[in-house]
């Protein structure tokens, strides 16, 4: 018997919101939507803290600018604060070093992440999720119950195609879907939430393609600045 | 001390599983030790006590709790062999506490010794585990 | 013993040049550069093969704009002709269906396909990887010994530190690698290539943007004719 | 007929491992044939010999081969429930042919019975399997 899925729930039983940054395909910007959400959050006064669950090409510290970060243990590990961020990565742990694993072993580690890590009191906890409908959306769906999905969807017709699998999954599974966000919406796409209505989930905005946002990539007072940002903050203040 | 996590996750799962066997005392908890994690065992034990203390709902003692450690084997996915890992001393002291908190980090640091791949399976000894629950009804 | 992977060479031994095209992170183009290049060489007379090995989340068929595709049986399976390639999707057999996997039954499942598909000859198998150092990288590194790499990068950062950590895992390993072809080049962005110098690779060029490309995506004519395709066909002349 | 894929794959894999071991002639080569993948026995011992007559430089006879079906374990990754497949009957036909050729399209089509997930695993009866090769060294 498996002692780590008695106590998950427990740690993470005092933070009010559980958000999945989730959409199926890779490079739409989850990792940047779940980052830029968790930071403008705490800009507000929130507690808010942030899990990047793509453990085979982890990214969220990247646009946080940000390595070398060292958990603290007591009672477990204490993720440590980055712009007022509770942070917990796997890059903790790997040294900036590549990381090739199978799935099994994504689901054991991913297991272990939540079983030692101590949470705290938090408003949100945002959770970066990888591509795909493997191991970690399987484990994410298993061992946080209480997970809302906010999808991240572009008007590129095979990321389209991919989101509306996941969705597929997720309703089947009756997990929580707070809806659709549109992503790099460029002047020439067509608009995306025509698209969306057949699938009946709320559609909670647009964001720009913003060719200046790769620059402030890596530095958070600058990416705070961007009118993807400011786009972004905008569109959480209705639906979060 | 990371290790009261996973001693909380023992006594809380050991509780819950009596509760659905209708066990109403425990009378043995064997917990298996992986070797790889590199727990230390009183540093384990303390926790466990520490934590029976703050569960006053718990039926049992934690002197019912039996430890074992489990030495670990390895397995290569590319080329077959197999290999126990006795020797943690080689690592340097981040790895080493990178595999205590997650063990499959094992993969960014190890390779196996027959073909080089980081590809391989943790097949024994990995975390900590239990193994059975004994008790009165 | 699983006598499957002694049988997968055999089925490969009529291919001259099997090429993934791969990259770490998704969303960087690996499908549609994969796509393309296949086209592109088929129009000009090449025996080309196609494999999407994004179980989890498979494109290929969407740009090629076809579905419904199963192959025929013949000592195995033949994989179908779209536009004069032959092409093998793990969507022939799902119906469409989203399809929520582990890896290790990703594994399996790409084992499987290995085994039974029959190519027959040709000149070229490109490889469509899905994103990450998962199961399908690691069986694709297993299982099929003569791969040689086309790594696709964009000037993301993110993209590019997931694409140096693949490089890594392939280089410490021996696997061959082509070169670094760079996706989604901008008139904002830095040149690539400069930040590429320390890696030891061939850069084998660089496609721009295309703001065109979209619309062209499921409509194999179209796309041939789009910027992208000219400038994959002339940077392909130089390196297959 | 895709068998035949899998026929010979058998019989090559067979032929590596007797020389490996070294086994001059092999006497028995035990096949376990999972019910999930519903193979057709007699289409299968069919493309056994007749890849036994392509293969000339092979030592045994396809005779030695013996099949044996193994009944399909399936266990739920999340409600933890345990169920074999005893009749896929009730499936579409082009379902049932795409489990044929890749098994794991099971977790397109069936749900768990306990919960309703498709995140179960195959434990046992997947596909074909060689469980042993005995030989004269
Ligand atoms: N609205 C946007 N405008 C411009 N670039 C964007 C936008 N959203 C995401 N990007 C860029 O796209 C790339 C992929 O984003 P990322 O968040 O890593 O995607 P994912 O996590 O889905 O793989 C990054 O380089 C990011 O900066
Ligand atoms: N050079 C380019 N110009 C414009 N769009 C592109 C370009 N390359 C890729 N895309 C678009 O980016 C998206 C992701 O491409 P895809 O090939 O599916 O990436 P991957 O396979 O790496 O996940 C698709 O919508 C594709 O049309
Ligand atoms: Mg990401
Ligand atoms: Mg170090
Ligand atoms: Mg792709
Ligand atoms: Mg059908
Ligand atoms: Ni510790
Ligand atoms: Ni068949
Ligand atoms: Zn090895
Ligand atoms: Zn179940």
């Amino acid at each position: 018997m498996d002692p780590r899925l008695s106590v998950i729930d427990r740690r993470l039983d005092k933070i009010e919101n559980i958000i999945a940054v989730s959409g199926g395909k890779g490079g739409i910007g989850k990792s940047i939507v779940a980052a830029a959400s968790a930071l403008v959050l705490a800009e507000k006064g929130r507690m808010v803290g942030l899990l990047d669950l793509d453990f085979c090409g982890p990214c969220a510290h990247i646009i946080l600018g940000t390595d070398n970060l060292y958990p603290e243990e007591e009672k477990g590990i204490v993720p440590p604060k980055v712009n007022g961020i509770s942070f917990m990565s796997i890059i903790s742990f790997t040294d900036g070093c590549p990381w090739a694993l199978r799935g099994s072993e994504v689901s054991n580690a991913i297991t272990e992440l939540l079983a030692i890590t101590q949470w705290g009191t938090l408003d949100y906890l945002f959770v970066d999720m990888p591509p795909g409908l493997g191991d970690p959306a399987l484990d994410a769906i298993r061992l946080i119950k209480r997970m809302k999905y906010l999808l991240v969807a572009t008007p590129s017709k095979v990321a389209l195609d991919v989101m509306k699998k996941e969705l597929q999954v997720l309703k089947e599974l009756n997990m929580k879907i707070m809806g659709i966000l549109e992503n790099m919406k460029r002047k020439e796409s067509e608009p995306l939430s025509g698209k969306l209505e057949a699938l009946e989930v709320p559609f909670l905005g647009s964001l720009d393609y913003d060719p200046y946002l790769e620059e402030a990539v890596g530095n958070v007072p600058e990416l705070l600045k961007t009118g993807f940002a400011q786009q972004l903050q905008e569109a959480i203040e209705k639906f979060i | 001390m990371h290790e009261w996590a996973l001693a909380e996750a023992v006594i809380v799962a050991a509780h819950q599983e009596a509760e659905k066997q209708n066990i109403k005392q425990i009378t043995k908890v064997l917990v298996k030790i992986g070797e790889l994690q590199q727990i230390d065992l009183d540093i384990f034990k303390f926790a466990l006590e520490n934590i029976k203390n703050i569960y006053d709902d718990l039926s049992f003692d934690a002197d019912v709790i039996d430890l074992e450690v489990e030495p670990s084997l390895l397995k290569c996915k590319v080329c077959g062999i197999e290999w126990e890992l006795r020797d943690l001393t080689r690592l340097k002291e981040d790895e080493s506490e990178a595999i205590h908190f997650i063990p499959e980090t094992a993969h960014v640091f190890m390779r196996c010794p027959g073909c080089g791949t980081p590809d391989f399976e943790i097949v024994k000894g990995r975390g900590v585990w239990i193994q059975s629950i004994e008790g009165v009804l």
